[in-house]
């Protein structure tokens, strides 16, 4: 059990650090955050950045063009952006950390070749078409369809909860091509193009007030068949390759983030004499004792992963990622209702405050990427062997 | 004893819900809280309805009748707060309904009063009230809308016009609830002049409880749209209510609201301080409680601005903040555990 | 809505509370809790002086011997001798409210003669046996096997949970007498008296040190016919019928007590000086909070109770006593939690303290009678009207 | 980095595991714990597995080499504590490690070592120990079952024998644990002489977080034993664990274990106060929720003596009240949020 650094991890750090250091400063204003297109442009002039400096794809394997880095690199990076204040990864997310590694890991050399370089050099943005209003937490009973026709695929359907649909150029989308096959046999992964004729984009603005969220009707739109990913009908294997490529990272940024908040928590609640409440301060402690603890998670979680990766293995267990977000979505939850109490009613009823932004917006962490339930069947099924429930 | 509804007060409760369901429906509050986002001013009060309401008996009802009133007591306010709050009904309904007998044609609907509460009542030529600050009470809802403002003091109250008020705008978490924060400034007027009257104590027992009503209704209202939500959302090949998961959040909603309905109807017949507390005390949890699992229930279907859920929440957020917060509902629950046995 | 008393209400209460101010001091002191026999002299001591007082099966029928009492006087009947410091039903509680009532209710006349008037005035004591070791939750699926033989059943199985049963007389059994049956078409309840030969009774130990409940075996033992209530396999819907016949009382002395219980905890807190705990005092305030709101629930389900039983109707509804049952069991709980934190670790971890030992035994709230998990079954599918899980 | 045990560490804890399982199964646990009651007088230890103990290296695990230890750190005893406190081992064994180069004899078994825990030091010719009264420290485990009290004050320690000790016995609630509880009486001759030596906050932080994980070991065995008895207890036609219920219990009852398990070897390897306090809380929270939760998914067959799952909710609930506190360990990480950023 070590914490300390390795000599080449500390190095790793140091120069990030100094890089940083450089580089934040030339960065734009930041955008409106309603502002779409000045969004992207604003992260994808980060991501060039990162490509030009080679902290582009830190964690995709090196002959897929990333820097092949160990998860703990991985770790490091994010926490030390995360301090620095340095931008998210934003309109690049899914390209970066979804979309692209599925590329890396099934495409054919021509398609990596096509679609990757963009991602990496900030060029291209790809969102994610897989959920469906009636295909949320059940994704495999996904229903847009795909029909061949010639070297063409024919789809109509409907997608939902696509982030950055407005502004991306790709979209990695799963459609049903067997409506005959069983719920999982019959899909298949392909790549969108965003300008395609037959797309409509419409904004959801969630109860958060802001437009984070589209869903994307699909009309007879035609994809080439050179832009399936794996073979047809072979959808879901492709899909859940890469989302079984976790490493433990996931949100470990966040909670870098969420550490930083409690200590400004308990800054404010010294200013505005609520600090002095014991019911407030102990529940800032607990706060504090449940987010080191859920960094320490994360630390256990990468560590595990990358022992797995140099042994072959490719994930991190599902016990891992499970526990970590079932605690952390509640974690983050709590703290921002505590923060609600640090404010009291003139901050946390004013919608403009960050924290009351943050507090509507935590309300998601519980249902998104799969909901606190799913979560706990699969802790419950797959992790302690429970009997599969009916 | 017959702690049940009675016909008449059913009677009373179904007319309110017949013209809430007419007048401000589902839809009608989709409708009212478009178009959001902290950049649009939130919406006015509907006056017409406002008159409506004034009409119905919601401000009136416990006016003696050669006054104009129904004679009824807390009990019927009580219940028709409720389907205020079921409805999820916009407008500073507490602080008109009490001060229909002070302020003049706040009764029929005519004139639109809100309310502040000042922790600490200000002696004439004295600062500014204690209220400016961090204490709840700082914070004014509808001022814009309102044309008089009902002050409560500690003990005493005044009525007073919104303009005398030294306030600014804030961005209201609730769309439909605009708010104003009092500015710390000396001189504002408050305290000025001898209009000070006594029974501010009374009105604010009864403010906390007619809110605890209104989120009760809210609270039950959440229920309904789980149920209706986990009966037709289907995944999985079947209805998600089927779901023990999704059945139990549902069983924990229900247990709060019914727990919460006891004691805020009997805090309306008892008119007892601590029973008031506890009342407030429960209703705001499960309001807000509530309407958390209910999103969670809804799950992404419920994220979305159009969906009813989070106007609950955020309201139920608001509404905890007014009158008896749960800081003070609790030390006066202790406190009372030492007074009586 | 009304909570004051009718005239009628506040004499009963007043003649009550008259006769426990000279009743109670003639009785003896309380025997030992480990002393059955004792306890089971002791109990029956008081039901006789309840029955020369006429305050006997108050809530029974009047043709029944009982009182004919609405839910009402039934309630203030229990807040009364609770809040004097009388006797629980003790001994007499499954004679009381579940064998007799069903006895009465299904029983013929020559039934309710020899079974009825034992238990009114205290000299015949009954035990339940329903539950088995393999039959919980899942009451249907009890395995205990009745074989008729002439003028006989013949009774094989085991039987658990039993309270009293080493101080009982009767037992009233539900078994198996039609295995090919379906599982809840093949039962029979019979009056099985303790006496016969063939049964053995092993005390249980529980958690709390305390042997509060007994195993039953039963090998082949011969219970008459004459000894069955309603129809062969019939024994479901007789068992069900008394179940039903709640009036929202059960618990509610209970809930007298621990509104007693929390008023000392705020005495013992002031005394020792944890009151000045914010944290702790505000969770005494949300605790009265929450029996306040308890008490209150208590009183609408019996009005409710009573309206039905006044208007042909025969029971509270489900929600009320499955809502009550749910929010009381977690309440009493964490009022006993509560109590270890008010006397702080020499007292809470003193198994000899009287709130220790009720926290102990708290614990078996949110089991008996029906799980936490069946209530909220019970109220999800037959309240709230959502589909049947699987 | 490589936050992971290594092979010589669960080699380490394989050899407690199977020492334990050997020696204190859970037949042994059932044994010791009966027969049961207020009336019995509590078992005393078992010299001879105490030795085996001392012997497998429990206590003598971080002494050098040298003075007959492994030269092992913080890391390896919790792993081993953490086996004791899955089988659910009685006896001082925190008290006894940290004595183990102190006390002669206590590191290989031979004499066992309790401890007091004193809030403040009492000065030379002072009265009473300020633990007597309603602090923690003032309870005693084990104390006539032991040789010698390592008595801990605020930052300084000292050894004493029992008998210098002015303590009633109380009837513990944890049948393996019996307690006594200081009295308030004063001359009792804690603070005379001068054998105080510094080194308590080492200790008093080593205590606290040895204590975690025993409680992660309990926390963690009680979730085998839920998911054990769901697998194959059968109701309604099915194994229980089928239902999402019992099932979401479970998980519930992993996450705790889980999350306690990363912060305290976290902060094994950290020796950090604050990190130490989350240990704390988390490990004592997850070993008493989850005996708690595991109790509900036994049902009425958790609910009897014979049962183990009870014997780890009262262990639990005396490791909560030893060392460190709930109350201790919130307020000492509140106060870490203002010390660094």
């Amino acid at each position: 059990m070590r914490l300390d650094r390795t000599p080449q991890q500390e190095e790793f750090r140091c120069t990030l650090r100094a890089w940083l250091t450089e580089a934040l400063p030339t960065l734009p204003p930041k955008p409106a955050p309603s502002d779409w297109p000045a969004r992207r442009a604003y992260d994808m002039h980060w991501q060039r950045m990162l490509y030009d400096a080679g902290y582009a794809g830190l964690h995709w394997p090196a002959d897929a063009g990333g820097q092949g880095a160990t998860p703990t690199q991985h770790l490091i990076f994010l926490e030390e952006t995360e301090r620095a204040g340095a931008p998210y990864v934003g309109a690049g997310f899914v390209g970066l950390l979804h979309a692209g590694p599925t590329i890396a890991a099934e495409g054919t050399p021509e398609q990596r070749r096509r679609w990757l370089p963009p991602i990496l050099r900030g060029d291209e943005v790809w969102c994610q078409g897989f959920s469906e209003p009636d295909a949320g937490s059940d994704l495999a009973s996904l229903r847009t369809r795909a029909v061949r026709d010639g070297d063409s695929y024919v789809v109509t359907g409907t997608k939902v909860w696509t982030s950055h649909a407005e502004v991306a150029d790709w979209c990695e989308l799963l459609v049903r091509t067997d409506p005959e096959a069983p719920r999982h046999a019959g899909l298949t992964w392909l790549a969108l193009p965003m300008d395609a004729p037959g797309i409509t984009v419409r904004p959801l603005r969630t109860l958060a007030g802001t437009a984070e969220f589209a869903e994307v009707f699909l009309d007879d739109v035609r994809v080439p068949v050179a832009n399936r990913l794996g073979a047809e009908n072979d959808g879901w294997r492709v899909t859940m390759v890469t989302l079984a490529y976790e490493r433990g990272t996931a949100f470990a940024g966040e909670v870098v983030a969420c550490r930083r908040v409690l200590h400004d928590l308990a800054r404010a609640a010294r200013r505005n004499g609520r600090w002095d409440d014991p019911v407030l301060r102990r529940r800032l402690g607990r706060l504090n004792g449940e987010f080191t603890a859920l960094w320490r998670l994360v630390q256990w979680n990468v560590s595990h992963a990358e022992h797995a990766g140099r042994t072959g293995g490719s994930s991190v267990p599902g016990a891992g990622a499970s526990v970590f977000k079932l605690a952390y979505s509640g974690a983050r939850q709590e703290l921002y209702d505590t923060a609600a109490e640090v404010l009291g009613p003139e901050g946390a009823l004013d919608s403009c405050h960050e924290w009351t932004a943050a507090r509507l917006s935590s309300l998601s962490y519980t249902i998104a990427a799969g909901t606190s339930q799913i979560q706990r069947n699969i802790l419950a099924e797959r992790v302690l062997g429970l009997p599969k429930g009916r | 004893m017959d702690f049940r509804i009675t016909e008449d007060q059913e009677a009373l409760r179904r007319g309110m819900r017949d013209l809430l369901t007419a007048r401000f429906g589902p839809e009608d509050l989709r409708e009212a809280a478009a178009p959001p986002g902290p950049q649009t001013p939130p919406h006015g009060l509907d006056r017409g309805l406002w008159r409506e309401l004034g009409k119905a008996g919601l401000f009136a009802l416990r006016l003696p009748e050669d006054e104009g009133g129904a004679g009824a007591g807390l009990p019927e306010a009580v219940l028709v707060f409720e389907e205020a709050g079921r409805a999820l009904l916009p407008g500073p309904l507490v602080a008109t309904h009490l001060a229909a007998g002070t302020v003049p044609d706040a009764a029929d609907g005519s004139r639109v009063v809100t309310a502040l509460d000042l922790p600490q009542e200000p002696g004439a030529g004295e600062g500014p009230p204690a209220a400016a600050g961090t204490a709840p009470g700082g914070l004014v809802e509808h001022l814009d809308g309102a044309d008089d403002v009902l002050v409560l003091g500690p003990a005493r109250v005044r009525v007073l016009p919104p303009a005398a008020l030294d306030a600014d705008p804030l961005s209201s978490v609730d769309p439909l609830t605009p708010l104003h924060r009092l500015r710390a400034r000396p001189g504002t007027g408050l305290g000025e002049g001898g209009q000070w009257r006594p029974g501010a104590r009374r009105l604010r027992r009864e403010a906390a409880l007619l809110t605890a009503a209104l989120q009760l209704g809210s609270a039950g209202r959440t229920v309904e749209l789980a149920v209706e939500h986990a009966r037709s959302r289907r995944q999985f090949g079947r209805p998600i209510g089927s779901f023990q998961a999704v059945q139990h959040l549902c069983a924990g909603m229900l247990v709060r609201s019914e727990t919460a309905r006891s004691v805020v109807y009997a805090a309306a017949v008892s008119e007892d301080e601590a029973e008031t507390a506890a009342a407030a005390l429960r209703a705001d949890e499960a309001a807000v409680r509530n309407a958390r699992d209910c999103l969670q229930v809804f799950g992404g279907m419920g994220f979305t601005w159009e969906a009813e859920v989070h106007l609950h929440l955020k309201r139920a957020w608001l509404r905890a903040e007014q009158w008896m917060t749960a800081v003070t509902a609790e030390e006066e629950l202790a406190h009372a555990l030492q007074r009586d046995t």
